[in-house]
């Protein structure tokens, strides 16, 4: 009942607000809805019973497979929290960051929600094929129509990536579905029963992990993203940063590991250095970035790269960490694109070379931006830090070099981030006329983002438990296999 | 007595809750209630740990306070608890104490900076972070303090944000520091692999099991060796020290000399039950310390900077507490962190005075004759100074002289080059020394002595560094070396240094680095004491000293050698890569697309009956195949 | 009674399927051969003619009248693509001014 | 009965290729005329007496009356149609040809008709399509009422003269 709830109510409210325009009240609407939806998931996390959970089970296209089964398990539920939590925050960037026709970008706000609790709570193949793809129709939208700088070849080369990643994923899934007995199923559970040839399983990794690395995306399928994550507006850099890349990683965890273990044991080395590689990279080209947000999105790379090499470690380490890290991102990247958004505000500019000094003015979002910044570089007691140690942790049982490379990108962050954090906020005034200081709404956004950070960095507890039975349970696979 | 259990949380928790209460207050409260109330919490830390301190038993071994697991994954239980220990303890009542001191001196110092609030909260926040890394009891406590301390020392070095030289050297600190970290974290990984937990206890108990030697142990030491050498300023990572500078100075007292910076040796020392099996990180860890010691004491000769002659002092200091780690004397370096600890805060709290004095001036050049404008500062500066040059029976004279000895005992060349080191440090100090507060005025500003709340931490720290030798007083001077054995009951490692020395040898070592500092002290005078013309500019200095005053150019060969060429990488990666490899590879898959419509798009003539044809092509070829059975 | 079936079966099914390809075939040719539009909308009859022919011979053959309504249907669909066909034809005479079928090339882009 | 059969084939094969080839569309359109009667007679001769009416109304009455219309209404009863190349008007013939060829080789080793089990002579009448009709067709046969609708309003709006070309 919660989850249909979690599904119907941002549609219902987006249509709404699509049928109806109220211009006015819309952010409001939109606000109050994801706050209702906020609750609902937390009501979810509370009546969780610590087993995998079936809502619906329902035929929809037998024939292809296709049914309508929702529910989730101990990773779905993180997932299902994380979209839940975030997009309060979503909608919150849009009362400082004003749109035009705030009712349209609003519901396609709430339509992303909702395909995206579709995407976390659908237990069969084509059915979360259906709400990933959809997913992807509001942030399409909103890139194409509130976009910046050319917007419509950046739109254009996004959605090619993504539908090339998104015909790979189908085409693995339809031939994955034609293995399993007649009549056919998609749903997981018949999928992750299936025993493939490993022969198969060395180019089906590729299929099914091809859609999953264009979302996150890791290095070298990456070019969509910065051009991407720059041009959009706010809103939807963090909808596409903060939750719909952790598709990726969801789908990797639902797909790849369970289907094609032989596959991952094959291959998983080569993605792992790619990853750790790319981490490298777009750490080391974060560093001279002159626009605030870019340099964002070259950093969520990293951050991604790093999140997704601690996935393909394998353990229970890695992949915890992993899924924390992924909770923690998207704390952290909606943070940082606030931040990105008050700067650029007050100053007028993105260039972080004709910034400097702001701190002068604006202690307060100065002190803001550096709670926000320790996340960031993970320090211990923030919540990335425990993501990034159980990496470490992980990578580290599967290869030592590997440890120590991915290790090598909290130095990287440490000096892009500081760098950056220097290059807006300190040296001497500017000399650019008085602005005003973060006000009352800047700390009612940021300082909840930034006590979720600290509280869930030092006490993990209950986020870890949640995922410890699913975890383990996907790792017996892999157990099983050797 | 209160219950550890209680009273130890109690320890980092007043100085946080000074933090949380000053960050949250900054506007409402005046820099002054905000210093008065960071140092009553200080205070009152510094109280628990004494109280700590008279309610452990060593004997009965290290107290525990678990407060609730943080990180619990599979089998790992990383659990946020402090352990209390001879070692803690010890480490404790310095942060705190000499802490405390700080504090106090910064309520004059600071008293008319604008951010003086934050200032204060910055440092309580830092005495946090230090003590959860000296009482954590498992390496990951302790990384949450390293790392915190890391950050404190990046902000307040930093602390005047609008000069964007001192911003950079906060970088710098915070970058080198988490180049360290690298090790640290790898590290951690490897002893969890190795011993399936973190806790100090059983980490230290199971290393039992291992052969001297063993490979794993070697590679654990070896990488938080890294760790050590980045929070201690140890070569290769070291120039950040000398460039902290910039924050204020009381920071520099407290972080960059008696605390942050001894935590590489505290971490040796937490671990000294593994580095004693492994040999080889032994040597890598004592020749680091020699080579450091030399390097930092020739760069400090040419420093006319206040502050750089004390950094480079700290330095160079550090080096010997490693080279005593390196040695297997565990407590000796414990022993020195103490005492330097000591004097070295009153040094540069002294520096502080001074500046203060002069208004900002720290160019010893341009200082002179202060010894009748600030009595106390000089007196207590005379005090420091004799410490560190280790004249008998200052408490640097002790430690030092242990680690000397234990030098000998290893290798008479090593100690040959310990002593040298320390009479540069004499010669360095003692040049201070005379330019400051000897000669004549060279500067235009009007001295004037700091207010009592400056000066008196100022005489509790010059008794310290006086009597501080007897807290390990060895046996030679009727002592039993109380310290050695009380950590002993802590560290495993740290029982089994022994020196076989003769009573005879002992006194004649001693003898002879006294009479060579006596003599650098002489030397020194004529020089300094008298002088009225400015020293050189380091330019101007003949070939080997230019070197030396240059850093040894090590600054400009990191910045050839990785700041220019990762810039470079950056810039390059980004244009060249990025821009014209990757981004046509994108543009490439958009472009086919694109090229093929167009391709095709001839085809649409738009002419009807060319559209039928083709039809009526199509339905012949589709009849054709069917009715062939395909 | 006989008579009739007889009377139908006289003429054998084969004879309407040639008959009927035969009409289709003139009607495709003069499609493709003409440009006058009108014409083409007249050969289009004509191929639905054959069609018709062809369903209604099976049907009588099978004796099933699903054949003949189908016929029916199409002569309604005829009838209506007629209407509007021709509605165009009327259009672009007054447009271009022109019957001509290779006039209307604007169907590109 | 085959002796009718062969004069309504051939009177419409020579009607169609009339309508091909002739220059003037009137002829066209009366010669299509012709070929629609004598597929009305070939409906006569299957029986199906309600097709042959229906088709004769339908066909002869409306569509080409309407065609007629059209050609008067629009003057097009002059032989102004401009010819194909001689190439096209041969490949034209050639893809006739060539449909015919092929339809004719599928049905090269005849035609397998079973025949029906209880044959029912009152097929083509009135009372058994209009059953079917009403019957299984019902609801095809309302929706094509729709069709016709939209047909119809197609055409007016298409056929009404616009005031404003350029609004269109």
């Amino acid at each position: 009942m919660l989850l249909a709830a979690l599904l119907l109510l941002p549609f219902a409210t987006a249509t709404l607000l699509l049928v109806a325009r109220p211009e006015a009240q819309a952010r409001m609407l939109a606000m109050a809805s994801t706050l209702v939806t906020a609750v609902v998931v937390l009501l979810l996390w509370a009546g969780y019973p610590g087993t995998a959970v079936t809502v619906v089970d329902r035929d929809w296209a037998p024939a292809i497979g296709l049914r309508l089964v929702l529910g989730y398990d101990g990773i779905a539920l993180l997932m299902l929290v994380l979209t839940g939590l975030i997009f309060p925050f979503i909608i919150g960037a849009g009362f400082k960051q004003q749109l035009d026709r705030p009712a349209t970008v609003n519901a396609l706000l709430l339509y992303a929600q909702s395909f995206l609790f579709g995407v976390f709570a659908a237990q069969n193949a084509f059915l979360f094929y259906i709400f990933y793809e959809l997913a992807l129709v509001p942030v399409f939208f909103l890139l194409l129509f509130w976009g910046g700088e050319h917007r419509r070849t950046i739109t254009v080369r996004f959605f090619l990536y993504t539908l090339l990643g998104g015909l790979s994923l189908l085409f693995g899934l339809a031939w994955c579905v034609l293995q399993t007995p007649a009549p056919y199923s998609a749903d997981f559970t018949a999928l992750h029963a299936l025993r493939l040839g490993t022969d198969v399983q060395l180019w089906l990794f590729w299929a099914l992990f091809l859609a999953f690395a264009i979302k996150l995306p890791i290095f070298p399928f990456h070019s969509w993203q910065p051009d991407t994550y720059t041009m959009a507006p706010l809103q939807g850099t963090m909808v596409l940063g903060g939750v719909m890349l952790k598709m990726g990683l969801y789908g990797i965890l639902r797909f790849v590991m369970p289907i094609v273990p032989e596959g991952v044991l094959f291959w998983r080395d080569l993605v792992i250095w790619l990853s750790i590689g790319g981490a490298l990279y777009a750490g080391a080209i974060a560093f001279r970035q002159r626009e605030f947000k870019r340099l964002v999105a070259w950093s969520s790379l990293s951050h991604v790269g790093l999140l997704c090499a601690g996935l393909f470690a394998w353990n229970s380490y890695g992949v915890s960490g992993a899924l924390y890290q992924a909770l923690a991102h998207a704390v952290l990247l909606v943070g940082l694109l606030y931040i990105v958004g008050a700067v650029t505000a007050r100053t007028g500019t993105g260039d972080l070379g004709a910034m400097g000094g702001l701190k002068l003015r604006t202690p307060r979002l100065a002190a803001l931006f550096m709670l926000v910044l320790v996340n960031a570089v993970a320090l211990p007691l923030t919540q990335s830090f425990v993501g990034e140690w159980l990496m470490f942790n992980g990578l580290w049982q599967h290869n030592g070099w590997m440890a120590f490379a991915a290790a090598c990108t909290i130095v990287l962050g440490a000096i892009y981030m500081l760098w950056a954090y220097q290059r807006v906020m300190l040296g001497p005034d500017s000399g650019r006329p008085a602005v005003a200081d973060a006000d009352r709404d800047d700390h009612l956004y940021l300082v909840p983002l930034i006590a979720i950070s600290l509280v869930l960095g030092v006490y993990p507890g209950p986020v870890l438990d949640l995922l410890e039975a699913p975890v383990q349970q996907m790792l017996n696979t892999l157990t099983a296999l050797n | 007595m209160v219950s550890a259990q209680l009273l130890a949380p109690l320890v980092p928790a007043l100085p946080l809750a000074g933090a949380v209460i000053i960050a949250a207050l900054r506007r409402r409260l005046s820099g002054h209630a905000a210093g008065l109330l960071a140092t009553a919490l200080i205070g009152g830390a510094f109280l628990c740990s004494v109280l700590l301190f008279l309610g452990f038993d060593p004997a009965g071994g290290a107290q525990m306070a678990h407060l609730f697991d943080w990180i619990r994954v599979a089998d790992m239980r990383i659990g946020l608890a402090f352990q209390v220990d001879a070692l803690s303890l010890t480490m404790m009542l310095i942060v705190t104490g000499v802490g405390t001191l700080i504090h106090l001196y910064s309520i004059g110092y600071m008293h008319d900076d604008p951010r003086q609030s934050t200032f204060f909260a910055l440092l309580n926040l830092f005495t946090f972070a230090m003590l959860l890394l000296v009482m954590g009891a498992n390496y990951a406590v302790t990384f949450i303090g390293w790392e915190g301390v890391g950050l404190c020392s990046y902000l307040l070095i930093g602390f005047w944000y609008t000069n964007p030289a001192y911003n950079y050297a906060a970088r710098k600190a915070f970058v080198m520091n988490r180049i360290g970290d690298v090790g640290f974290v790898l590290g951690l990984a490897l002893v969890f692999q190795v011993f399936g937990t973190l806790d100090y206890t059983t980490v230290m108990e199971r290393a039992d099991t291992f052969a001297t030697g063993a490979p794993a142990l070697t590679a654990i030491t070896l990488l938080l060796f890294v760790g050590a050498i980045g929070k201690s300023a140890q070569l290769p990572l070291f120039t950040w020290l000398p460039d902290a500078m910039a924050g204020p100075t009381p920071v520099s007292a407290l972080i960059h000399a008696a605390t942050m910076v001894t935590a590489g040796i505290f971490l040796l020392v937490r671990s000294s039950a593994l580095f004693v099996l492994a040999p080889l990180t032994q040597d890598v860890v004592l020749y680091t310390g020699l080579v450091t010691a030399l390097c930092a004491a020739t760069i400090g000769v040419f420093q006319n900077d206040i502050k750089k002659v004390l950094a480079y002092s700290t330095v160079s200091q550090l080096g010997y507490m490693f080279v005593a780690l390196g040695l297997g004397a565990f407590s000796a370096g414990l022993f020195h962190v103490t005492t330097h600890a000591f004097f070295k805060a009153l040094l540069f709290l002294g520096a502080g005075s001074v500046i203060h004095a002069l208004g900002g001036e720290q160019d010893i050049r341009r200082m002179g004759g202060l010894r009748s404008a600030t009595p106390s500062t000089y007196r207590t500066f005379l005090v420091g100074t004799l410490a560190i040059a280790g004249i008998f029976p200052l408490s640097g004279f002790f430690s030092k002289d242990a680690i000397l000895a234990h030098a000998y005992q290893y290798g008479p060349w090593i100690y040959a080059l310990l002593v040298a080191g320390a009479v540069l440090t004499t010669y360095y100090m003692f040049r201070l020394l005379f330019l400051v507060f000897f000669g004549s005025y060279r500067g235009q500003a009007h001295p004037h002595e700091s207010p009592a709340v400056m000066t008196a931490p100022l005489w509790v720290l010059a008794v310290l560094s006086v009597v501080g030798g007897a807290l390990n007083l060895p046996h030679l001077f009727g002592g039993h070396e109380p310290m050695k054995h009380f950590l002993a009951t802590a560290a495993s490692g740290v029982g089994l240094e022994h020196l076989h020395l003769s009573a005879l040898l002992e006194w004649s070592l001693m003898g002879f680095s006294t009479a060579l500092v006596l003599l650098t002290i002489w030397i020194a005078y004529g020089r300094f004491a008298k002088q009225a013309t400015l020293d050189p500019e380091a330019d101007a200095l003949p070939v080997p000293q230019r070197w030396a005053a240059r850093k040894w150019y090590l600054d400009e060969l990191y910045e050839r050698l990785f700041e220019k060429p990762y810039g470079w990488l950056s810039t390059n990666l980004s244009a060249l890569l990025e821009q014209r490899v990757m981004q046509p590879l994108m543009v490439g898959v958009g472009g086919t697309a694109e090229r093929i419509g167009e391709l095709l798009r001839r085809v649409q003539t738009g002419n009807l009956s060319t559209y039928l044809f083709a039809m009526v092509a199509g339905l012949l070829l589709f009849l054709f195949l069917t009715l062939n059975g395909l | 009674m006989n008579e009739v079936v007889s009377a139908i079966r006289l003429v054998p099914l084969e004879h309407y399927v040639m008959l009927s390809f035969a009409l289709f075939s003139i009607g495709l040719a003069g499609m493709l051969f003409r440009r006058n539009t009108i014409i083409i909308l007249m050969c289009l009859e004509l191929m639905f003619n054959s069609v018709n022919l062809l369903l209604t011979a099976f049907s009588a053959h099978h004796s099933d009248p699903g054949g003949q309504v189908f016929v029916f249907f199409i002569m309604l669909v005829a009838a209506a693509e007629v209407t509007v066909g021709l509605a165009i034809l009327v259009m672009m005479k007054r447009n271009v001014d022109s019957v001509d079928i290779d006039q209307l090339n604007r169907l590109r882009w | 009965m085959l002796t009718l059969f062969y004069l309504f084939a051939a009177i419409s094969v020579l009607c169609a290729l009339v309508v091909v080839a002739a220059r003037d569309p009137v002829n066209s359109v009366i010669a299509l005329i012709v070929c629609f009667l004598s597929i009305a007679g070939h409906y006569i001769l299957l029986n199906a007496q309600f097709l042959a009416v229906v088709h004769i109304i339908v066909y002869t009455g409306a569509i080409m009356v309407l065609f007629l219309f059209v050609i008067m209404l629009l003057n097009l009863n002059k032989a102004t149609e401009p010819q194909r190349s001689l190439a096209t008007r041969v490949a034209a013939v050639v893809a006739g040809g060539l449909v015919l060829l092929t339809l004719l080789a599928a049905v090269r080793h005849g035609i397998s008709v079973e025949p029906a089990r209880d044959f029912d002579i009152g097929t083509g009448l009135v009372r058994s399509v209009g059953r079917s009709l009403f019957n299984e067709f019902l609801l095809p046969f309302e929706v094509s009422s729709v069709l016709f609708l939209s047909a119809m309003v197609g055409a007016v709006m298409l056929g009404r003269r616009e005031k404003n070309p350029q609004a269109a």
